[in-house]
């Protein structure tokens, strides 16, 4: 079924009878050319482009829990590219040229707003250290522009300029960039694969992976066996526990990082504004909440949720950078699970089994990165090759030394990003 | 000869009083930071108590008298305050002159207790934190130095550079909690 | 309307304020919410989605409908709950997401679109065509959307922070908390009890029961008397806790009344954290609603909230009421209506089997199907065995049970735990480390079986925490069981409200449940139930009944979605406190701080250290003009710069030369009493984490310096070094920064202005370039040190920081009549890259001592930290970007800092990207403009020429690649 | 959150600053290879359950130690110092 805004009027004039399940739920087959292992954003993106551009339909994606529920569920949906290092900087371009297609490839508004992100600095050396960036960004082909203090003024005239803790230098503007509704994307994602074939089997958890003499064979769950040719690790969150079935040890540690949303508030925050001191991203969703964030809570967890002097800090620093929204009520807070990568950028690569494949290291960033690490993993599973956008997400290069990803220049070992 | 002319931490910003309450720099004297080597610790104390009158106090704790006092400040640190250390001592530990990188500022009064609760996480109840009890924490975002000297008087220590926050943000706390007497 | 001799205003102060620009009449006492109600306003506020009229439903903090909007200008509060605000004089109070009044909103019309407006029916439409979402669509969407409005200025930030510490909190002052916080306070534990409301007593105060044979209020009113008298006890009213934290820490919410927030200096509110050894949850239970059809109008409200508006009040809600329940709460209600003589138009009881003596209309076994009235309810369909039947209400008072307040029991994720017999969830047991819930919020409903159970807690967190004694007497009063009957929507045309606030009917959800959003978070994602400033506490157990009826399981199998933090909203600037302007971090000042202002210099921020920009000078318009000036000041005669924020550390002990070794790159055992050597930091990843100098004071003790940037993370280093991996190497560290105040004398006259100070004057012989020792100025002991960050003959001199202010007040008067004077960090920048030496804009993180030509300083000898991962293949490979100089030789002499290098002729694209510049200024030394960058192989190509290119500033030239050290490559400066 | 310091006793999270899996005591020789080397300063066994995990007590008495903790929980088991982990485990 194709939606549209005719098909709610008349659904609408019919009593909305005629709606469809946006997805089937599946019961596992016994075997499948492709089972991916993960039912998030990544997993269920990867089983699209498997189907729609490679046309590889004999497709299970395994998920554990409810479709979407992890990290894509729970994220600040903020949508950009403004990386600098080679390797993310043509991923997230990538990227970032899926999301401007994706609601009609999908037929589905993920209400992908390109309102803008602005990346404040606080210094010259933080202002060259942006302008390097920017610039990489328009070496990419992406666009970027330094806004000076009078021109942010004019932008977003709610900032402290004046009693600043950290003075406002300046920012950089990132027009194309933006927000998303965010389950919208999984579920577009699920409703996109469903409708080509793909099996999303929902509440099955994989248990194990079935090896024989270095080549994968299938996975046990605890809905039973399930064979395969080829199994993708697509489990962020949980890659260390699912790769250590395979016997792998990962270069991962998982980390919560908490966001928070107000209560509904008249339109005041028109773009997505980042703090240059201090973690502190924040952006308006369209029912009104202000949706933002901060850093790690910064030490190992898997609860999903943080505590309070991460909390403390994070409206700190919203109070530091913008005093206005001071009267705004936190109505919720929650927390996901990261898997933090030693140089903070992602992996997606073959691993040393035949057919077994890894996509996980998202770090905080996983949530723009949907649909190029869909697109990327499907044609790495299809071709066997690895896709000129992604193909220096590899996982030895920690080892090597070769080509390591540290954008935020704090170091390629753990905890320091 | 130059004349250099020395100026304290605090200077020009305390004393302060808000209601019953009092805020003042103290001349400490001289302030050693004492490290003992290792498996030096019962010499250092036997020497402290030799040099100056007091063993080394333990975890948490202050020794001495109001002229000599010894502070815990730290794992295998222990802060001498008030005498210039003597020379003996080095035998035993690495010591750091430490004259001149704390504020020392005493916060007196009813209410001081109240005061504290809003800038550090100890637990501060009389019950758990008795007169000569000291801990190293944060406070309103410093590492500090507090020690209880009274029923209701704290002496609290930041680095030298932090001096002028330190007084801006137990002004701010003091004005806050004196408003509710 | 109020009722004459009812409610705990009675008597007291009246008060006058306004609503939508009408001035009322209310109480001391009373709450918005009360006081609008005592006049009549049925209408307060409009719902979410499709503009809906709404009224006052609860009594407490989970009100989703009266949301109002408080006071103007920087003060506007928006999304107030009128149940919960204070009545003050003066309060001006507006409704709010309405245009262009209440009573006439023009975005009403939306409730005429609902069929279109369904669950999710924003995903399926405003695709096309593309552009429309940010130009059309979402402008539209987000006016409509949100609630209150924030006023745009800054907040005045007027709540502050606190911890408090205690053996039990008590959550909740109702029968139960009292009784708990009584009975663990009488064994000997410190206490704290806290209360979201104004006073405690929880629902005593709503009700009519008694307590011992007096009114429950008054019981509620000794208790708390006896608990403020004890001085191991802290009351905490007005005090929401809002949050459950590892290791017992709990955050709350301290809202002050009005008198005492307008005191000089106070705060208006308090974020407390609480940390408590055992916690008991004696939050209550919030009564639910039943769904039937347009069961949102205003007058439509909750039975226990018109009992609390009659009996603590004052107030009647209505001049006829309806009351309409499965359980006992609504004969209550109508008990207490009828006695204090306000009209019971029926009593339905959706019970078969009910009974009631009381003289009403009474209608077992029959359900309320229907209400009707735009803007305020008129009249009440009532469905039973006989038909149906229409009555005259304008209020209609709902119970379809109560909901024990479960959620900061399940904070910490665990899922509560379904009672089929009570129809409720309670708390799972031991869901929260050291937590126990008693009272209604664990399913204890009658206030005898509430006062029981709040002594029995406290007594056994007593016993638990080593303390004895504490038996109470536990008074007399009701012990009603519970008796409830599933009612969860009654069925019926026309659309039956779930969540109020987000306008999720009965229809939304079993519309998700058919879109095979079946998952409970899936529908609570799809139709936004739950989602809104109630966060569900209003809907969410109804929506699931929901949910499983449509999907055919039972509740529990349906489970619920994660209960969050925090349990009412807490403002940002609460959470925040103390964070806007300068408060956001400590302030750092250096000893020549007040001199440096007094010159005019502007400050820079480094770190949390302020350092001085420039030193302007009488007719110096322009910064490059005082930069320029004060680099040939040092290079022509003297400058002095204050150096004190650069970290110092003392390593001393017998193991400290081969601790150093260890941590440097380069040996430091070797080094001589009395020298200092530049030293190199890796991480182990074995990328450079900080550079500095090493002194050696003495055969056991050693001085290090690290950059300001990276004086605490050099110390957590160091410290992790030798506890971590070295503990066997006896060696002690000691941060001694703020001891010693320090600077930088740097020029060819600095040994001559330093000699003017010493007590003994030193000279090349014996004290070389690299010298560092003891001295004495002004018969105090200081220490020198010849290092130079400039490549001019320099010393640096510390002294204790007592004496820093007077010192550099010293040197740049005595620099100044040789002709010399201060500089600051924009000549410091230009001096360093003049000699290619790095910071941080070059030792940015990624790179390695390979890639700033220091490869050598890795010594072959000794393992160190950050050895092996430096070896790495990818890490000492030619093609990387290595440091070079550059200099401008095309038309436009200009160099940008952040621009990018590509190879002459070379598109400026990612694929041809060649390097970047990290570091650039004008030399007056070199009378040109230089720079310094990383350009791939670039020790290879000196001499090449390159494109810069600077889009974002529109620069594009070429560049000569250069040898790092620009000015005096063979330092005979720094030795002469 | 709170942390037991072995010196200190419970103190708040605030005080203290994070580093990882307490692996990084186990610091190989210089001469171990690159797969050693590798695994030491990248890979992790990343357990969703009891971990330890090294914290500094940076905002206190400057201790680092060595934290027994549920990662999945929050539950904390113990700590000791790392100077003493270290100790015990070169001797093992």
């Amino acid at each position: 079924m194709r939606f549209s805004g005719w098909r709610v009027l008349k659904e609408g004039l019919t009593g909305n009878k005629g709606w469809q399940a946006h997805w089937r739920d599946a019961t596992p087959k016994s075997e499948y050319d492709v089972v991916i292992i993960g039912g998030g954003g990544h997993g269920l993106a990867t089983a699209y482009y498997l189907a729609k551009k490679h046309g590889i339909t004999n497709v299970a994606v395994l998920e554990k829990g409810y479709l979407g529920g992890g990290n894509v569920g729970r994220n600040t949906t903020i949508v950009r590219a403004n990386y600098f290092l080679p390797g993310n900087s043509e991923f997230y371009s990538h990227s970032l040229k899926l999301w401007e297609g994706l609601e009609e490839d999908l037929n589905y508004n993920v209400m992908h707003s390109q309102r803008g992100q602005i990346v404040l600095f606080h210094s010259d050396g933080q202002g060259d250290a942006m302008a390097r960036r920017g610039n990489a960004m328009i070496n990419q082909g992406d666009d970027a522009e330094m806004l000076d203090r009078a021109a942010l003024r004019r932008m977003v005239p709610y900032l402290d300029y004046d009693n600043a803790r950290f003075p406002i230098y300046g920012g950089m503007l990132q027009r194309r960039a933006g927000t998303a509704r965010h389950d919208a994307v999984a579920w577009g994602y699920a409703r996109g694969a469903s409708e080509r074939g793909v099996d999303l089997i929902q509440n099955c958890e994989v248990t194990g992976i079935d090896i024989e003499g270095g080549v994968v064979k299938g996975v046990q769950t605890t809905r039973g066996a399930i064979r395969a040719r080829k199994v993708a690790m697509v489990v962020a969150g949980r890659s260390s526990q699912v790769a250590a079935m395979a016997g792998m040890r990962l270069p991962i540690e998982s980390h919560v990082l908490q966001a928070f949303v107000t209560e509904g508030l008249k339109p005041a925050i028109d773009h997505v504004i980042s703090f240059g001191m201090g973690h502190f991203y924040i952006s308006q969703s369209d029912k009104g909440g202000l949706v933002f964030g901060g850093d790690l809570d910064m030490y190992a967890s898997y609860a999903a949720r943080g505590n309070l002097p991460l909390v403390e800090h994070v409206m700190e620093a919203g109070m530091a950078l913008m005093p206005a929204i001071g009267k705004a009520r936190v109505l919720r807070s929650w927390g996901g699970i990261m898997d933090m990568s030693p140089d903070g950028s992602p992996v997606i690569d073959r691993t040393h089994i035949d057919g077994l494949y890894l996509n996980c290291g998202w770090c905080y960033g996983g949530f723009k990165a949907v649909p190029a690490s869909g697109d990327v993993t499907a044609h790495l599973i299809a071709t066997g090759a690895p896709h000129t956008a992604g193909a220096r997400f590899r996982l030895d290069r920690f080892r090597t030394g070769r080509g390591l990803m540290d954008e935020e220049g704090t170091g390629s070992q753990h905890n320091l990003h | 000869m130059v004349d250099l002319k020395p100026k304290t931490p605090c200077a020009g910003l305390v004393p302060l009083r808000v209601g019953p309450l009092s805020l003042l720099e103290d001349a400490p004297g001289h302030m050693t930071a004492i490290a003992p080597y290792l498996g030096q610790d019962a010499a250092l104390s036997e020497a402290l108590k030799a040099a100056h009158g007091m063993a080394a106090p333990g975890v948490g704790r202050m020794s001495g008298t109001r002229g000599a006092r010894a502070l815990w400040f730290g794992q295998r640190m222990i802060l001498l305050i008030g005498p210039a250390p003597d020379a003996g001592l080095v035998k035993f530990a690495a010591l750091s002159d430490q004259s001149d990188g704390w504020a020392v500022l005493r916060l007196e009064g009813q209410g001081a207790g109240d005061v504290l609760a809003r800038m550090t996480p100890l637990d501060l109840r009389p019950t758990q934190f008795k007169r000569g009890h000291t801990a190293r924490s944060d406070c309103a975002h410093m590492p500090a130095s507090i020690t209880r000297l009274g029923e209701d008087a704290f002496q609290i220590m930041v680095f030298r550079s932090m001096a002028a926050t330190l007084v801006h943000e137990l002004k701010i706390a003091m004005g806050r909690v004196v408003a509710l007497q | 309307m109020r009722i004459e001799g009812k409610g705990l205003v009675e008597g007291r102060t009246p008060i006058s304020f306004t609503f939508d620009g009408t001035r009322y009449q209310g109480f001391e006492g009373d709450t918005l919410a009360s006081a609008l109600l005592a006049n009549g306003v049925r209408m307060v506020g409009r719902s979410f989605k499709y503009h809906r009229p709404r009224g006052v439903m609860t009594a407490g903090s989970e009100e989703p409908n009266a949301l109002v909007t408080l006071g103007f200008g920087a003060a506007q509060e928006p999304n107030m709950r009128a149940t919960t605000v204070e009545l003050r004089e003066g309060l001006w109070a507006r409704s709010q997401n309405r245009w262009p009044t209440l009573g006439f909103d023009l975005l009403a019309v939306n409730d005429l679109a609902a069929p279109f407006l369904g669950a999710g029916f924003y995903y399926k439409t405003f695709m096309w065509p593309r552009r429309f979402w940010e130009r059309v669509y979402e402008p539209l969407i987000r006016r409509a959307a949100g609630l209150g409005a924030l006023s745009g200025a800054p907040d005045e930030d007027r709540y502050e922070r606190a911890f408090a510490h205690c053996d039990l909190l008590v959550i909740g002052a109702g029968p139960t908390g009292l009784m708990a916080a009584l009975s663990a306070a009488k064994a000997g534990a410190d206490v704290i009890l806290a209360d979201e409301d104004v006073a405690p007593g929880g629902r005593l105060l709503a009700e009519t029961i008694e307590v011992d044979g007096i009114s429950g209020a008054a019981w509620a009113r000794e208790m708390a008397a006896e608990l403020a008298a004890l001085p191991n006890v802290r009351v905490m009213t007005r005090t929401a806790i809002t949050g459950a934290y590892d290791q017992g820490t709990y955050a709350a919410l301290e809202t002050r009344a009005d008198a005492l927030a307008r005191r000089p200096g106070a705060a208006c509110g308090t974020f407390w954290r609480i940390v408590a050894r055992r916690s008991i949850l004696a939050a209550g239970a919030l009564e639910r609603p039943i769904a039937f059809a347009n069961n949102d109008r205003p007058g439509v409200m909750m039975a226990g909230a018109v009992r609390a508006y009659l009996n603590r009040w004052g107030v009647a809600p209505g001049q006829s009421v309806v009351v309409f329940g499965n359980n006992d709460s609504a004969h209550r209600t109508a008990a207490d209506l009828d006695e204090a003589g306000v009209h019971v138009a029926a009593l339905v009881d959706s019970r078969h089997y009910a009974t009631c003596d009381l003289d009403v209309p009474f209608y077992p076994g029959a359900e309320v199907c229907d209400t009707q009235g735009r803007r305020a309810l008129e009249s009440v369909t009532i469905r039973s065995a006989k038909g149906e039947e229409r009555l005259r209400a304008d209020c209609l008072a709902v119970s379809g049970g109560w909901n024990p307040s479960v959620h900061l029991a399940c904070h910490m994720n665990p899922r509560p735990v379904w009672n089929a017999d009570l129809l409720a969830f309670l708390p799972p047991e031991n869901a929260l480390p050291g937590m126990v819930a008693a009272g209604a919020a664990a399913g204890d409903f009658s206030t005898r079986a509430c006062l029981q159970g709040g002594a029995r807690a406290g007594q056994e967190a007593a016993r638990d925490l080593g303390f004895k004694g504490g038996e109470l007497a536990v008074p007399m009063a009701e012990d009603a069981p519970c008796d409830i009957f599933p009612l969860w929507q009654v069925p019926g045309r026309g659309r039956a409200w779930l969540d109020f606030q987000n306008d999720v009917t009965v229809k939304d959800v079993q519309q998700a449940a058919h879109e095979n959003f079946r998952s409970v978070e899936h529908m609570k994602r799809y139709t936004t139930q739950g989602m809104a400033p109630d966060q569900g506490k209003n809907s969410n157990v109804a929506a699931l009944a929901v949910l499983a009826d449509a999907t055919g399981r039972g509740i529990p199998e349906t489970g619920t979605t994660t209960f969050r933090p925090p349990y009412v909203p807490v403002p940002i600037a609460a959470i925040g406190a103390g964070g806007s302007g300068k408060g956001f971090a400590p302030e750092r000042l250096t000893p020549s701080h007040d001199e440096t202002r007094q010159r005019g210099a502007p400050m820079i921020e480094a770190g949390l250290w302020y350092r001085p920009g420039y030193f302007p000078r009488d007719k110096e318009t322009h910064w490059r003009q005082s930069c320029d000036r004060e680099v040939n000041m040092v290079r022509g005669a003297v400058g002095v710069c204050d150096v004190t924020t650069l970290g110092k550390i003392d390593v001393q002990g017998p193991d400290a030369g081969a601790f150093l070794d260890f941590v440097y790159t380069n040996m430091m055992s070797t080094l001589a009493v009395g020298r200092v050597r530049y030293g190199l930091m890796l991480r182990e990843d074995g990328h450079v984490m900080d550079d500095g100098t090493c002194a050696r004071l003495g055969a056991q003790h050693y001085l290090l310096t690290t950059t300001t940037a990276a004086a605490g993370q050099v110390m957590r280093h160091l410290e992790f070094v030798h506890q971590a991996l070295r503990p066997d190497l006896d060696v002690r560290l000691a941060s001694v920064t703020e001891a010693w105040a320090q600077f930088a004398v740097a020029g060819p006259k600095s040994r001559e202005l330093v000699n003017g100070l010493l007590d003994a004057p030193v000279g090349d012989a014996t004290f070389p370039y690299m010298a560092c020792g003891a001295v004495r100025l002004g018969g105090i002991n200081a220490r020198l040190f010849r290092i130079s960050f400039s490549g001019e003959h320099a010393y640096e001199i510390a002294v204790p920081a007592r004496y820093g202010a007077a010192l550099f007040s010293e040197l740049v008067a005595r620099a100044e009549a040789m002709d010399g004077g201060a500089y600051g960090m924009e000549a410091l920048n230009v001096l360093r890259i003049e000699k290619g030496f790095i910071t941080h804009a070059e030792i940015h993180g990624r790179t390695t001592a390979f890639d700033i030509g220091m490869q050598r300083m890795i010594s072959a000898k000794k393992d160190c930290i950050g050895k092996a991962a430096a070896a790495r293949p990818g890490l000492v490979e030619e093609g990387r970007e290595q440091l070079v100089a550059l200099k401008p030789v095309g038309a436009v002499k200009e160099l940008l800092a952040g621009a990018h290098l590509f190879n002459a002729g070379d598109p400026a694209t990612s694929a041809h990207d060649q390097g970047y510049v990290t570091s650039t200024c004008f030399s007056p030394t070199l009378g040109h403009v230089i720079g310094l960058g990383f350009l791939k192989a670039g020790r290879a190509r000196i001499g090449e020429r390159v494109r810069m290119v600077d889009h974002l500033r529109g620069s594009d030239t070429l560049c000569e690649v250069l040898d790092p050290i620009q000015f005096d490559k063979d330092g005979g400066r720094l030795r002469g | 959150m709170r942390l037991p310091c072995p010196i200190c006793g419970a103190r708040d999270r605030r005080e203290f600053t994070y580093r990882g899996a307490a692996v990084a005591l186990e610091r190989p020789d210089a001469e171990a290879g690159p797969e050693a080397w590798d695994d030491y300063v990248h890979n992790r066994d990343n357990p969703a359950g009891v971990t330890r995990d090294l914290w500094y007590h940076e905002q206190g008495c400057a201790a680092w130690i060595v934290v027994t903790r549920n990662t999945a929980t929050h539950e904390v088991l113990g700590s000791i110092l790392a100077s003493e982990a270290r100790r015990a485990g070169s001797a093992s």
